[in-house]
């Protein structure tokens, strides 16, 4: 009978892609990063608007079942336990500092929303060569607003690339161009929670695809209360009479999705009349600030034209220091509000969903 | 008239492979040739469609040594075309690149064979020196001096930088001396002309009839060359003429490679200078997404060759391989060349086309142990191999 | 040129009439494409050696065993003052597979059709020497290595 | 009649260093892509069998040492295309540099 047990708990089911479809995607959890796209190494996987899809033969290495954010393997422990951050929080995740920042670069306050840090960032990283390339969401030339993800390799690509966007996107599929297309060594990967905790997953997930982990050099997080399908966007923006491509510019601030064209605001409606247009998915999400990614960074908390930046780890404070002491940032103490008010939305967040 | 049978092969010095050649000789002339091949038949093609096609690519490259670079850009263009995938333009240039480069070490390789063959050692050596630092430009880019594993299904495996661009530039610039010095030692060097000249002779309606293909066909005046004919890879993008001699004999087929050769440099340089930056490779599923069929045809060292390949949907394994070598499409234009020669020219004349049996001879794997044929299964011979 | 496949077309009708199954250009091939009845193959090869003035190269047949109830034998030509790639295709039942031997209009046929013999058992009728060319000599007869059951 | 070119080509081959190299005591620099031995690292390995799967040459077989699955490369079979290197998703095989491979027993063949 003892036997039998150590038999039993020896016995490990074979977690394919079928298991991802059957315990991730056809539960709504599917988030549609694309990790398991990126995973796959006999790129058997495909992603669609609908999810990831079977494109050939699956070959069972079970890589895009542990890389996958939601999957029931995902172990919170070891995510928690790779950052080596001083102060543990629970809604904050943990991390070592938090400040205000904003770029000193001219060109990217031209395009950028908020304090343009993520954008400076990256082109810090590029020009020291800290990265190849960085995996980005950037704008798609064919429809207005929708975000296709891209190997951005140069200056140029990360400025295009600048901007925030409400839609969702499968960024880290961009992960098997940059890595397998191109033959890039180094990344650096800018994503929301669910992405970052994909990139983080493969960092340490010992069944996760962790040659990719050791290609990510940075993983830069943004704040995302939850995303909106472009195509739900675009009908919510029609039913208001606002033609999405005439848009230059989506925003939240004070608890109201302000939509711009020109300089003129032309639309201001409480986030929660958008609730029934947001993606299925992120309702099961507690994580505003993307607690796995080596900087957070997002405008709550921040005054106008600052972000907050969050450090969680010895690499994310290699990469943002450094861009500081090279006087691509500036920085300054974040504000004593700044942090409660940050707290009290993640609060809000953690605790309605 | 009587005439003597003289049995050249399959294991004789004046062939590098195991192959039989009968000569009807009548005195010191052949009258006829009658070829036996198939002594190092090793059933590449029935293998190939029992393996998948990652498999298949790396098969297909041990079809030959030499010029393994061809045979995978061939397999992986067919295997492209059948899956209906179209490769990043950087990868279509590092894929010239390197099968340039394959070509150069080839026909280097073959040019100094036929110096020995003829009797000339020492431009044997110096021919083989200058090979060494394309093979180690190859391991450079690739990973290795001859099988170098760099063409996959949907691009390349490897990418170069700014450092490989140098190297290849610098070695190719003193390198592109040295052979014109060795054009003009085959034009002017005495022993290379009484060895050479007018010996082998294939007229150019003789080619025509036979199907002879690369340097042969190119060294009696027949205009065929795929590079400029049906442009594969980075070829309708870089200007390349083909090299053309009329003499018809064994001088004329060297010059042509030897030409080549100094044509190959140039157009590694001009890709070099022209290569876009982008991907390298597309990721490409292991099973066909479509019933289809692919041809591929491209200049290999030795001449024109050709892989056809039928897929079958949702199926990693191609249904039917076929492969078409050059050194198959000459054997019948190396007989009449044979034909009226001297037996002690008989080495010049084969090594002239540049033979490789290996590649002629490739399509069942047989065991005639016991007496009795069957197919062994490669995982029972892997098995068998670790008793 | 261009147009140069159409004017191969419109001669190859007027030589097959209604023999000529199907011929159309494909353009990811670059390759021209004739389909035609197994009793025609011979006059097709003709045909297009006359449209080219004689300047034909064969580069090689190829022969498949598709799983199917025929074997499919592929002739891969190319058209020299045209430059043109033509894949003239014939399907031959399993119960008679006899095809007449081109080998009188492109000497070059005569390797790759003792091929096509010893590996799938297509008889090439009028050939000078139909024998083995890679197989041993005691390989049993009747037996051809690239056939499907 | 081109003694004087002679004579030039001669002088320079004698102050030329050698074109080889003495093979055991000096060896040749290796290129940063060579592809030698493979380098194992089981730690990362989880045994999903890919590289097995995908080995052109059956060189890799999946054997279970004290309950953990890892992979054994046979270097006798071995074709060194490291196509098991670009599949396997845990980058736990590794290239490395060493190519002196011969051995008198086949046992010493196999990379574990």
């Amino acid at each position: 009978m003892e036997a039998l047990r150590k038999a039993e708990e020896n016995f490990v089911v074979l977690k394919a892609f079928n298991d991802l479809v059957l315990d991730v995607v056809s539960k709504d959890l599917c988030t549609k990063c694309g990790m398991c796209v990126s995973s796959c190494q006999v790129h058997a996987i495909s992603m669609t608007d609908e999810g990831p899809k079977s494109v050939g033969p699956c070959r069972q290495c079970e890589a895009c079942y542990y890389g996958c954010p939601r999957s029931p393997a995902t172990s919170e422990e070891l995510l928690k336990a790779s950052l080596s951050s001083e102060k543990k929080d629970d809604i904050l995740g943990s991390y070592n500092k938090i400040v205000s920042a904003r770029t000193v670069l001219s060109e990217v306050k031209s395009v950028a929303q908020d304090g343009g840090v993520v954008t400076t960032l990256l082109i810090y990283a590029l020009e020291e060569g800290l990265i190849d390339g960085g995996i980005v969401a950037s704008k798609s030339t064919i429809e207005a607003w929708k975000p296709v993800p891209k190997v951005a390799l140069s200056i140029n690509d990360v400025l295009e690339a600048a901007g925030t966007k409400y839609s969702n996107c499968p960024s880290l599929v961009a992960l098997k161009d940059a890595l397998y297309g191109y033959d890039l060594s180094k990344v650096c990967v800018v994503g929301v929670p669910c992405q970052v905790t994909a990139a983080r997953n493969v960092k340490v997930q010992p069944k996760a695809a962790r040659k990719i982990g050791d290609k990510i050099a940075f993983i830069i997080g943004l704040f995302c209360m939850e995303s909106f399908p472009h195509v739900k966007l675009a009908q919510f923006l029609t039913s208001n009479g606002i033609d999405i491509a005439k848009v230059s510019k989506f925003d939240i601030k004070e608890g109201k999705f302000r939509v711009y064209m020109g300089d003129a605001e032309v639309l201001s409606v409480p986030i929660r009349n958008l609730k029934d247009y947001a993606n299925r998915f992120c309702e099961t999400c507690r994580d505003l600030t993307s607690w796995y990614a080596d900087v957070s960074v997002g405008a709550i908390g921040s005054g106008r034209d600052w972000s907050t930046v969050i450090v969680r780890s010895d690499e994310g404070a290699k990469l943002f220091d450094g861009a500081v002491q090279n006087g691509y940032l500036e920085v300054k103490d974040i504000e004593s509000d700044g942090i409660e008010s940050l707290r009290k939305i993640a609060k809000r967040k953690a605790s309605k969903n | 008239m009587s005439s003597i049978d003289l049995i050249v092969g399959p294991i004789h010095p004046a062939l590098h492979e195991p192959e039989r050649f009968v000569f009807k000789i009548d005195g010191e002339i052949v009258v006829d040739v009658e070829p036996r091949l198939g002594y190092v038949h090793r059933g590449i093609e029935k293998a190939l469609s029992e393996r998948t096609y990652i498999k298949d690519i790396y098969l297909v490259e041990r079809v030959c040594g030499i010029c393994n670079v061809a045979h995978t850009l061939t397999a992986a263009q067919a295997i492209e075309q059948a899956f209906g995938v179209e490769v990043p333009r950087r990868s279509k240039y590092l894929r010239t690149i390197v099968h340039e480069l394959n070509r150069l070490h080839s026909h280097l390789l073959i040019l100094g064979v036929v110096c020995e063959l003829i009797g000339f050692d020492t431009l044997f050596m110096l021919f083989w020196r200058d090979r060494e630092v394309i093979m180690d430009l190859i391991e450079m880019i690739t990973g290795n001096r001859v099988m170098s594993a760099y063409n996959i299904i949907g691009g390349v495996r490897r990418n170069i930088g700014d450092f490989e661009v140098t190297q290849i530039k610098g070695v190719l610039s003193s390198l592109a001396k040295r052979v014109k010095q060795y054009k003009k030692v085959f034009m002017d060097d005495p022993t290379i002309r009484a060895r050479c000249a007018g010996v082998g002779y294939l007229s150019r309606a003789k080619a025509l009839a036979l199907g002879a293909v690369g340097p042969t066909a190119r060294g009696s005046g027949l205009e065929l060359d795929v590079r400029v004919d049906e442009p594969y890879a980075a070829y309708d993008e870089v200007k390349y003429c083909a090299v053309i001699y009329n003499d018809g004999d064994v001088w004329a087929r060297l010059m042509v490679r030897l030409d080549e050769l100094l044509a190959s440099m140039e157009v590694i340089n001009e890709c070099l200078d022209k290569m876009p930056s982008g991907p390298i490779r597309v990721p490409v599923p292991e099973a066909a997404p479509q019933s289809a069929e692919g041809v591929s045809v491209i200049e290999a060292p030795r001449g024109e060759l050709i892989h056809h390949v039928y897929t079958k949907r949702d199926d990693d394994k191609p249904f039917r391989y076929r492969i078409r070598t050059p050194t198959y499409a000459n054997i019948p234009a190396v007989c009449e060349m044979l034909k009226g020669c001297y037996i002690a020219d008989i080495p010049a004349i084969l090594a002239s086309i540049d033979p490789c049996f290996s590649c002629t001879d490739r399509a069942a794997l047989i065991d005639t142990n016991s007496g009795e044929k069957r197919i062994i299964d490669i995982l029972s011979l892997a098995r068998r191999s670790k008793k | 040129m261009v147009n140069d496949h159409l004017e191969v077309i419109d001669s190859l009708g007027n030589e097959l009439k209604e023999g000529l199954l199907d011929v159309r250009y494909l353009p990811e091939k670059r390759a021209l494409l004739v389909l035609v009845d197994k009793a025609l193959i011979f006059k097709a090869i003709e045909a297009l050696n006359k449209i080219s003035g004689g300047e034909m190269h064969l580069t090689t047949i190829s022969g498949a065993d598709l799983g199917e109830d025929y074997i499919e034998l592929t002739y891969f030509l190319w058209l020299l003052p045209q430059r043109l790639r033509v894949i003239v295709k014939t399907k031959l039942s399993k119960d008679d597979l006899r095809v007449q031997s081109i080998v009188n209009i492109a000497p070059a046929t005569v390797l790759y059709e003792r091929e096509v013999y010893e590996m799938l058992g297509v008889i090439f009728e009028g050939h000078p020497k139909l024998e083995r060319l890679f197989l041993p000599e005691d390989w049993p007869q009747n037996m051809y290595p690239l056939r499907r059951r | 009649m081109r003694l004087p070119s002679l004579i030039r080509e001669v002088w320079a081959n004698l102050l030329k260093k050698p074109a080889t190299v003495k093979y055991p005591f000096e060896k040749l620099p290796l290129s940063k892509t060579y592809r030698g031995k493979h380098e194992l690292m089981r730690d990362r390995c989880v045994g999903c069998g890919l590289c097995a799967k995908i080995c052109p040459a059956f060189a890799i077989t999946m054997r279970s040492v004290y309950g953990k699955v890892s992979p054994e490369v046979d270097l006798a079979k071995c074709i060194f295309c490291y196509q098991c290197e670009d599949v396997c998703p845990r980058g736990a095989i590794k290239r490395g540099k060493e190519y002196e491979l011969a051995s008198w027993s086949r046992n010493e063949m196999i990379v574990r």
